[in-house]
């Protein structure tokens, strides 16, 4: 489908730096090709070679709309950031967020307009042709069914569209294939508005989630998120109060990993416990109820916790525990989502929930409703498959899809739908499998590329403005639209007049002013809403499975998504947080039914439900419901790609069409388990799934982490032992030595990091943020295998358990080159590649090093990784940035060559870059001057960066701290990052 | 410094636009029937917006770094060499070259030499990462 | 001082032309030979030519894993090497007799085995085409090696090692090349005349060669102690568990020996038959190498034990945790093919009729050797795989085709070169061998011993 | 008294290629007694510097010649202290020439320094040994480079070579043969 782009080209792009050197001379023995420099013809007026510059813009990879900063160098975006301006993700930004960018440059996107010709195949086509071929044909669709089908698209281009529809006589849907009806649905039963609340996880005392997958996919992660860490971390900004986290729902997810305990109850009991709880709280007066609870005697006196707890399947204690410690907390936010709310039941569970919250008395407190959420307008699943049985009757003469990939998520059904359409039209950047079952592909800009606006939520309008030239033949799809109904001017200009009204001459100065910030950022007041009529509320469960039928539950995968990551090498590398698998889906399977099932992991299953079946590999854990088996999403596309295409099996296959009680989609199916006897290798990061007490992760309880005062030091048996002491008594003399010898002569920083435990959720934007900053390369699925990854952070998840060993919750340790004082890998180096800079680092010259691998072995941490080969070689085996991915390379970092270890060494460019500055303005490197990718992006705040020798910096304190410790510090490393102790709440006990 | 307009404020000097060359050899022909010849490059590329290829004769491989202004800035205070002179450091004289040419190796030898004279550091990591 | 007595037949004369015969005319089996270790070689050849065009991810390594087989082979030839110049070097200064028959075959496997060792640092590094880099030489960046680094103290180590025992090997050579010069006619004549110094055997040369082979021999032995130990360095320096113990320096030069001697069984044995040196390298001979064998046999296992025991009484969990993996992870066979062919076995040569029945002798030590190279691969791979300080971080290792590429070359290209050696050259001393017989006298006194 | 302090200087080159052949009787012996004897009488006969081949050492003829101990082993020492001066030149100066800190520890630490020193001692220890030898032998050989020998020195014959004008041959066969010389030849 792409042309690479020609060198000529691409060093234009490049506008000629350092960067043609860092991209070109990757494969390097000898001396440097003799590049020619191709300048400008006009200077872009804010362009600087070797200065990077910054634009806010939008997220657009999923509906919750997070400010982005762009960094771009000499007309390559090179890194998204998040924007601090932005009150939702206030400058953090997930994995899905960063990767982007490898969709803006993907080597596999759309490069021009395509027409299916005569014989069925794709041809290229000019814009013009493309056009007046398109509008003919929306001539002759009016009154035959003309359809627009976008994804969540609150915006001016969704009114846009809008407008042209009714202009020609068409309707336009929007679809998202993990919806939220259920949750609108519920609102309706419970508060009788179907409208999406924000929920205030920083002021919560206590948060109990009913299957929302807040941290991962649910609504807004990245802002829920930094919100949790808040609440739930041991000391996140507010009085070391820690709110506990309780996670409801058959299987522990991302976020349900980070919960202090989890109630595994049986699938689609989740609103039965909510209500139980209500009741305890009611009737044992817990909260200042409100007035007219009274309503709701009826549907809480038939769910007290002994009737209802056996359904559940646990305990009628832990039920009132959970009541009483819910109310007490004065502040409880209940959350219904995820799994909970794509069960038939869904909406009663959500409504169930809204009355927990309501008899808490959280609505309107915690739960906000007023600022409401766009993707609660977005169409329901309802809409879709009428729009496809439409299709099937051939109902539908002209489909345009932007934005939905329905064709992979709604697979079989929609594509037959969709040959029956008489010609359809995709305005997909990818190739994509709607796409390739239309007639002609519009290529849209990439939203980095384009002009566009969005309302997240009441009250915020997100902008983006292009940052990048096009990288391809494509155009905006609002200019097409405009085009198309004939009227003039650009889609800017149509966004801009827009904006204009009402504005008169201060429009120009707001308009920079918002492209500035990013958007226009306000509150909307907060709507009271009061409960509705509840009383008929049949929150049963379905009946369970039969003995032969299992449950399956099919979840979003946590950074595929629902397999629009699927074509980013990052992501697909990035291994998913809870089962430390990438490059494929699995199933997991408890570990009791997989030795009654002789199951072993890696073991192929295959899962029949009445919709269809798909073999997926098993991964044993303990993490998820002995009758329950669960499956991600993302995996399994026919096309999309090379990175994405015939990759392991879509879990979408096994979900029905037919929309549920209430409009929506049913993801957990009950279906037929096979052993089919094949067996693969999974692609897993994971070593031990327990840490054995080598010091690699501490946790404390946290009453015990309360009595802590500053200089105790709980973990001091880690701390050198006295055979030792003498060694250390040495070192510090030769430290004192070395001080005075050449470049160690004086005063000088010593970088370090503070890393937070019980603030890190295991998330892993951190690690694509390395990615993305250090030029790491990805290696794909077969080298994956093989334990070739060369994530520079990885994230270690070690399982908490309860006293019979069952996982409660996990503790995630980001392992990192922990830039030792003493560290073993330096000497065992003959070449000094591996060296300690006068700044404290553990240097690493790329260029010098021969590749004897010593430093590696020598490393107690693990966390240096070899280039087995050369990974920059343009049609390389391995190539891991195939034209135009390689535009994304990281000037200021060198691409590294075969043959030679790599590690993280603090982004030490962030750090020559923030001291060029400084010289430059006659000033020293400030606290908060250098930030590293991992701690920006940190949407918990969980990493802190700075220097160790300065005692008014925030990583001084943080290294001070009383829960402070180092890994294996019995080494006597010195290392340079301290570790926070991860707490629990007190009364769940675990053992690290 | 107005040709290489970023050198003192960025690590890459940046190469001109035709637009800021033609900007002066708008005016200026040049004296010398080979200056013209050359300046006549220049205008018949302009006049088909077609930017002229220069062949790159400073290059550093890609895994060194070399902060222009730092360096000039450098220069500037501890030589007091005034800004614009601090650039024959490295480059030469070339405002009297007819064709560029190298004057210093710019191996790291040469680097670490001077480096050691001015009393700057010669740290590995102040130029490899 | 043993001197038995040879068969009266074997007289002077009949050494030199017994030995004399191995450099005749080469059989068709000498040319097969020959040609299975170049075909060894070039497998060898062609599998680093693709090293060094993809890169060494076409080796099995894994993270953590990033030594496994070219070390496990480097280690493996190095120790076979040591025997070598413990027979002729440390024994000389023993003055044991019975050297003399077997020494010649032992050095020139030492300095093969050296020239095999030494290509594998080159060839595991990731760039190998800056191997350079490692020697101390003035470059233009003014850069110089990190003396602190034990691969550095190897590097020298090796070296050292790989220049003193050629020399001590051709010193050795040069009155026997004279003996064969002597004999020989054509261009082989002139070949020996050229390579023999103009030897004669004047008692002013014999002055001289004499004490200098007496302080070469001295300089070798504290050699051959400090290249193992150094060797062995590279793993005790580090903090590995399971490479980080003090033991290490005797429980590897032990080892070492103990291969050696076995590799030197596993090469005699063939060549007494081919050659028919039967009078000359006697049982007795076999006999006592296979002494040799079972006390350096014994002391390895003794390490083996101590190794353990010290893991666990040292109460450190990292350490417990690595033995424990050792012996029963996933790699427990082959720690347990170390422990069996290289503990139990050698226990057999307690008993006479084992140690005096050749066949045995030639099995057991081919049983040695394979358990010598496994050994290598557990202290090496298991003990990284293990990975007993980040748990998160352990892997499984497996070899792939690059590996046993390069690993069949290493042995093609020893034993093309020894096989060459053994034709060209006297693959027994002759002057040496000479020396442990009765003088021919006149009056049939008995010679003063010498 | 001893044979190598009455060494004749080097001569030309073209003689050194070339030497002039030495006059002079050469006797060939298959017993190791009768040698000895007739070194004996020899020396008895005030001989000295006539040469004694032997295909092996064998210390009764050192004994009989009375030859005092070989030079070599000052080489040895010489090249063993100059190796391991260098040794600790390479490192030291090598390390503070460009001072780069590893692991914590000194600049230049000694411990390991001493494996290289003690690796150099034993690399230019033995390489001066053999150049010792060499240059030692050499001038023997050169002496008695083109006096007769016959091949069967090396296999199983002993010989004695006693440089003679015609004058004193006879008197030197005589006494060679009833030393029991099994051939005794002229040149």
């Amino acid at each position: 489908m792409t042309e690479p782009i020609n060198r000529r080209r691409f060093l234009k792009v490049l506008g000629v730096s350092g960067a043609g050197a860092a991209a070109v001379s990757a494969c390097g023995i000898g001396p440097e090709p003799t590049e020619r420099l191709i300048p400008y013809l006009i200077q872009p007026e804010d362009q600087i070679p070797g200065l990077a510059t910054y634009y806010a813009t939008t997220c657009r990879e999923c509906a919750a709309g997070c400010g982005l900063h762009v960094r771009v160098r000499e007309g390559r975006a090179v890194k998204l950031e998040g924007n601090p301006d932005s009150p939702i993700n206030r400058g953090r930004l997930c994995a899905r967020g960063q990767a982007g960018i490898q969709g803006l440059y993907n080597p596999d996107r759309v490069a021009r307009p395509m027409v299916r010709n005569a014989g069925g195949a794709f041809e290229a086509i000019d814009w013009d042709g493309a056009l007046q071929r398109l509008s003919a044909k929306v001539a002759e669709a009016r009154g035959k069914g003309i359809v627009f089908l976008t994804g969540a698209e609150v915006s001016t281009f969704g009114d846009l569209v809008d407008e042209w529809m009714r202009q020609v006589g068409g309707r336009r849907l929007s679809y998202e294939a993990f919806g939220f009806d259920a949750l609108r649905a519920g609102n309706r039963l419970a508060f009788g508005t179907s409208s999406l609340p924000t929920y205030d996880f920083a002021n919560a005392k206590y948060v109990l989630s009913f299957g929302a997958d807040f941290l991962d996919t649910w609504l807004s992660p990245v802002e829920f998120q930094n919100g949790f860490s808040r609440a739930h971390a041991f000391d996140g900004g507010r009085p070391a109060s820690m709110a506990k986290f309780v996670y409801v729902g058959p299987r522990m997810s991302l976020t349900g990993m980070n919960a202090d305990e989890w109630v595994g109850v049986r699938p689609g009991t989740e609103g039965a416990l909510a209500l139980a709880m209500a009741q305890v709280i009611v009737s044992r007066r817990l909260a200042a109820v409100p007035a007219d609870a009274g309503r709701l005697s009826a549907l809480l006196s038939a769910h007290t916790p002994r009737t209802v707890a056996e359904a559940i399947g646990i305990e009628q204690n832990v039920i009132v525990r959970l009541a009483t410690e819910f109310a007490n907390a004065r502040g409880g936010l209940a959350v219904a989502g995820g799994m909970a709310a794509q069960y038939a039941n869904g909406a009663e569970i959500a409504a169930a929930v809204n009355i927990l919250n309501y008899v808490a008395g959280s609505v309107g407190s915690l739960v906000k409703f007023g600022a409401d959420l766009a993707v609660g307008s977005a169409g329901t699943f309802a809409d879709v498959a009428a729009l496809t049985a439409d299709m099937e009757a051939g109902k539908v003469g002209l489909l345009f899809v932007h934005g939905a990939n329905p064709a992979y998520s709604l697979p079989g059904k929609f594509q037959q739908a969709l040959s029956k359409v008489a010609y359809k039209v995709s305005f997909s950047s990818y190739m994509d499998e709607t796409a390739a079952g239309c007639d002609m592909i519009l290529p849209d800009h990439h939203p980095l590329e384009q002009w566009a606006d969005s309302r997240p939520r009441a009250g915020v309008t997100a902008f983006q403005q292009p940052v990048v030239q096009p990288v391809f033949d494509t155009r905006q799809t609002g200019d097409v639209v405009l085009r198309l109904a004939g009227r003039t001017g650009t889609f800017q200009d149509y966004l801009q007049a827009k904006y204009r009204t009402g504005r008169g001459t201060g429009f120009d100065q707001f308009w920079l002013d918002t492209l500035a910030t990013g958007g226009v950022y306000g509150d909307a007041p907060t709507r009271a809403v009061r409960l509705g009529d509840v009383s008929n509320l049949a929150v049963a469960a379905p009946a369970a499975a039969n003995s032969e039928q299992q449950d399956v539950v099919v979840f979003p995968h946590p950074v595929l998504h629902d397999g629009r990551g699927a074509n980013k090498p990052w992501l697909q590398e990035l291994p998913d947080p809870v089962s430390k698998i990438a490059w494929h889906s699995w199933v997991e399977v408890h570990p009791d039914t997989a030795k009654a099932w002789g199951l072993a992991t890696g073991d192929f299953l295959l899962l029949k439900s009445d919709f269809g079946g798909q073999k997926f590999p098993v991964w044993i854990t303990a993490s998820v419901r002995p009758d329950v088996l669960a499956v991600p999403t993302g995996q399994g596309h026919t096309a999309y790609g090379r990175y994405a295409q015939d990759r392991s099996a879509n879990a979408f296959e096994l979900l029905g069409v037919q929309p549920n009680s209430y409009g929506g989609r049913n993801f957990l199916v009950s279906a037929s388990a096979t052993k089919t006897g094949e067996h693969r290798k999974i692609v897993t990061t994971e070593g031990s799934p327990r840490e054995r007490g080598r010091g690699t992760v501490e946790v404390l309880g946290v009453a015990r982490a309360k009595a802590l005062h500053a200089g105790d030091h709980p973990f001091h048996h880690e701390e050198t032992p006295e055979y030792a002491a003498e060694a250390v008594a040495w070192w510090a003399e030769q430290q004192h030595e070395k001080a005075e010898l050449g470049d160690y002569r004086g005063e000088q920083p010593r970088w370090g990091l503070a890393i937070d435990l019980s603030k890190c959720t295991g998330c892993s934007a951190c690690v694509t943020a390395c990615y993305a900053e250090n030029n790491i390369a990805t290696v794909g699925e077969d080298l994956m295998q093989r334990g070739r990854e060369m994530s520079w952070l990885r994230l270690e998840r070690y399982w908490l358990t309860d006293e019979h060993g069952a996982p409660q919750g996990a503790v995630n340790s980001p392992m990192l080159c922990q830039q030792c004082g003493n560290a073993p890998c330096e000497p065992v180096c003959p070449v000094y590649a591996a060296y300690h800079t006068p700044d404290g680092l553990n240097g690493q010259v790329y260029n010098r090093c021969v590749g004897t691998r010593y430093c590696s072995n020598n490393c107690p941490y693990k966390v240096r990784y070899f280039n087995w080969y050369n990974y920059a070689e343009r049609e390389g085996a391995y190539e891991a940035w195939p034209e135009p991915l390689s535009m994304l390379l990281n000037p200021d970092v060198t691409v590294r060559e075969k043959g030679v270890m790599e590690k993280c060494t603090f982004c030490v460019q962030r750090i020559r870059g923030a001291q060029n500055q400084a010289r430059l303005e006659d000033r020293n490197v400030r606290d908060g001057d250098i930030v590293t990718a991992c701690q920006q992006s940190c949407p918990s705040d969980a990493i802190v960066f700075g220097d160790l020798n300065d005692r008014r910096s925030r990583v001084y304190q943080l290294a001070g701290n009383p829960r402070g410790y180092h890994v294996l510090a019995g080494l006597n490393t010195k290392p340079a990052i301290t570790y926070l102790a991860r707490v629990v709440a007190q009364d769940t006990p675990s053992h690290g | 410094m107005y040709c290489h307009y970023s050198a003192s404020i960025a690590s890459e000097p940046g190469i001109p636009s035709l637009q800021t060359c033609i900007g002066c050899h708008q005016l200026v022909g040049g004296s010398t029937p080979s200056h013209q010849a050359e300046i006549r490059k220049v205008r018949d590329a302009w006049r088909e917006r077609k930017p002229p290829e220069w062949i790159r004769i400073h290059a550093l491989p890609g895994f060194v770094r070399f902060p222009h202004m730092r360096h000039i800035k450098g220069l500037g205070t501890s030589l007091g060499v005034e800004a614009n002179a601090t650039c024959a450091t490295c480059h030469g004289d070339v405002k009297t070259m007819p064709q560029v040419s190298l004057v210093a190796t710019l191996k790291m030898g040469w680097c670490v030499r001077c480096h050691v004279q001015n009393k700057v550091s010669r740290d590995c990591s102040v130029c490899h990462y | 001082m043993a001197e038995h007595a040879p068969p009266s037949r074997v007289t002077y004369d009949y050494v030199t032309r017994t030995i004399a015969r191995t450099l005749g005319s080469p059989t068709r089996g000498y040319f097969l030979l020959l040609g299975a270790a170049v075909a060894l070689l070039l497998v060898g050849i062609v599998t680093l030519l693709y090293l060094l065009r993809y890169g060494l991810g076409l080796a099995g390594y894994s993270h953590p894993v990033y030594w496994a087989v070219f070390i496990t082979c480097f280690v493996f030839w190095v120790g076979i090497a040591h025997s070598g110049t413990l027979i002729s070097a440390i024994l000389f200064l023993f003055r044991s007799g019975w050297r003399t028959a077997v020494y010649r075959t032992a050095e020139a496997m030492t300095v093969f085995a050296v020239m095999t060792a030494g290509l594998f640092p080159l060839i595991h590094i990731g760039r190998q085409w800056y191997f350079y880099w490692l020697i101390p030489y003035p470059n233009e960046r003014g850069l110089w090696p990190n003396f602190k680094s034990p691969l550095i103290w190897d590097e020298f180590a090796i070296g050292t090692y790989f220049t003193v025992s050629t020399v001590f090997l051709i010193m050795g050579l040069i009155p026997d090349i004279a003996a064969v010069r002597d004999l020989a006619t054509g261009w082989r004549k002139k070949l020996y005349a050229l390579t023999s110094l103009g030897w004669t055997g004047a008692n002013e040369q014999w002055r001289h060669y004499t004490r200098g082979y007496l302080y070469l021999a001295a300089l070798a032995t504290p050699l051959v102690l400090s290249v193992h130990s150094v060797v062995s360095w590279d793993f005790a320096m580090s903090i590995v568990p399971g490479w980080h113990a003090t033991l290490f320096a005797p429980y590897f030069v032990a080892g070492a020996i103990y291969s050696g001697v076995a590799m030197v069984i596993t090469l005699l044995v063939p060549i007494r038959k081919l050659f028919h040196l039967e009078e000359i390298i006697t049982l007795h001979h076999f006999e006592n190498l296979a002494k040799l064998c079972l006390l350096t046999g014994s002391i390895v296992s003794f390490s083996y034990m101590t190794e353990n025991f010290v893991a666990w009484f040292s109460g450190n969990p990292h350490e417990r945790a690595a033995f424990w993996y050792r012996a029963f992870g996933e790699y427990w066979w082959a720690s347990w093919t170390m422990n069996i062919c290289n503990g139990l076995l050698p226990w057999l040569l307690w008993s006479k009729t084992v140690r005096t029945n050749i066949t045995a002798l030639f099995v057991i030590s081919i049983f040695v050797n394979i358990g010598m190279w496994f050994e290598r691969y557990v202290i090496i791979v298991v003990s990284l795989a293990g990975e007993p300080y980040q748990p998160w971080a352990n892997a499984v290792y497996n070899p792939t085709w690059a590996d046993w590429g390069i690993m069949a070359g290493s042995f093609g290209w020893f034993f093309m070169w020894f096989l060459l050696f053994v034709k060209n050259f006297p693959a027994v001393s002759i002057s040496e061998v000479k020396e442990v017989l009765p003088p021919p006298k006149r009056q049939a006194t008995r010679a003063g011993a010498h | 008294m001893t044979t190598h302090l009455r060494l004749p200087l080097p001569k030309p080159l073209q003689d050194i290629i070339h030497p002039p052949p030495t006059p002079g009787v050469l006797g060939v012996f298959a017993y190791l007694d009768s040698t000895l004897d007739a070194i004996k009488k020899l020396r008895a006969a005030g001989h000295t510097d006539f040469t004694v081949y032997s295909p092996i050492p064998r210390h009764e003829i050192e004994e009989a010649l009375g030859q005092s101990v070989s030079p070599v082993r000052a080489f040895t020492l010489i090249g063993g202290i100059a190796g391991c001066a260098v040794g600790a030149w390479l490192t030291l100066w090598m390390s503070y020439d460009w001072p780069v800190v590893v692991g914590g520890k000194p600049v230049g630490s000694i411990p390991p320094y001493v494996i290289i020193m003690f690796e150099m001692t034993i690399l230019f220890g033995a390489l001066s040994t053999i150049l010792g030898i060499v240059f030692n032998a050499a001038f023997a050989a050169r002496r008695s480079g083109t006096i007769q020998y016959d091949e069967r020195f090396t296999n199983d014959r002993f010989g004695i070579f006693v440089p003679a004008d015609s004058g004193h041959a006879a008197a030197i066969e005589s006494l060679l043969k009833q030393s029991g010389a099994e051939e005794v030849r002229r040149g």
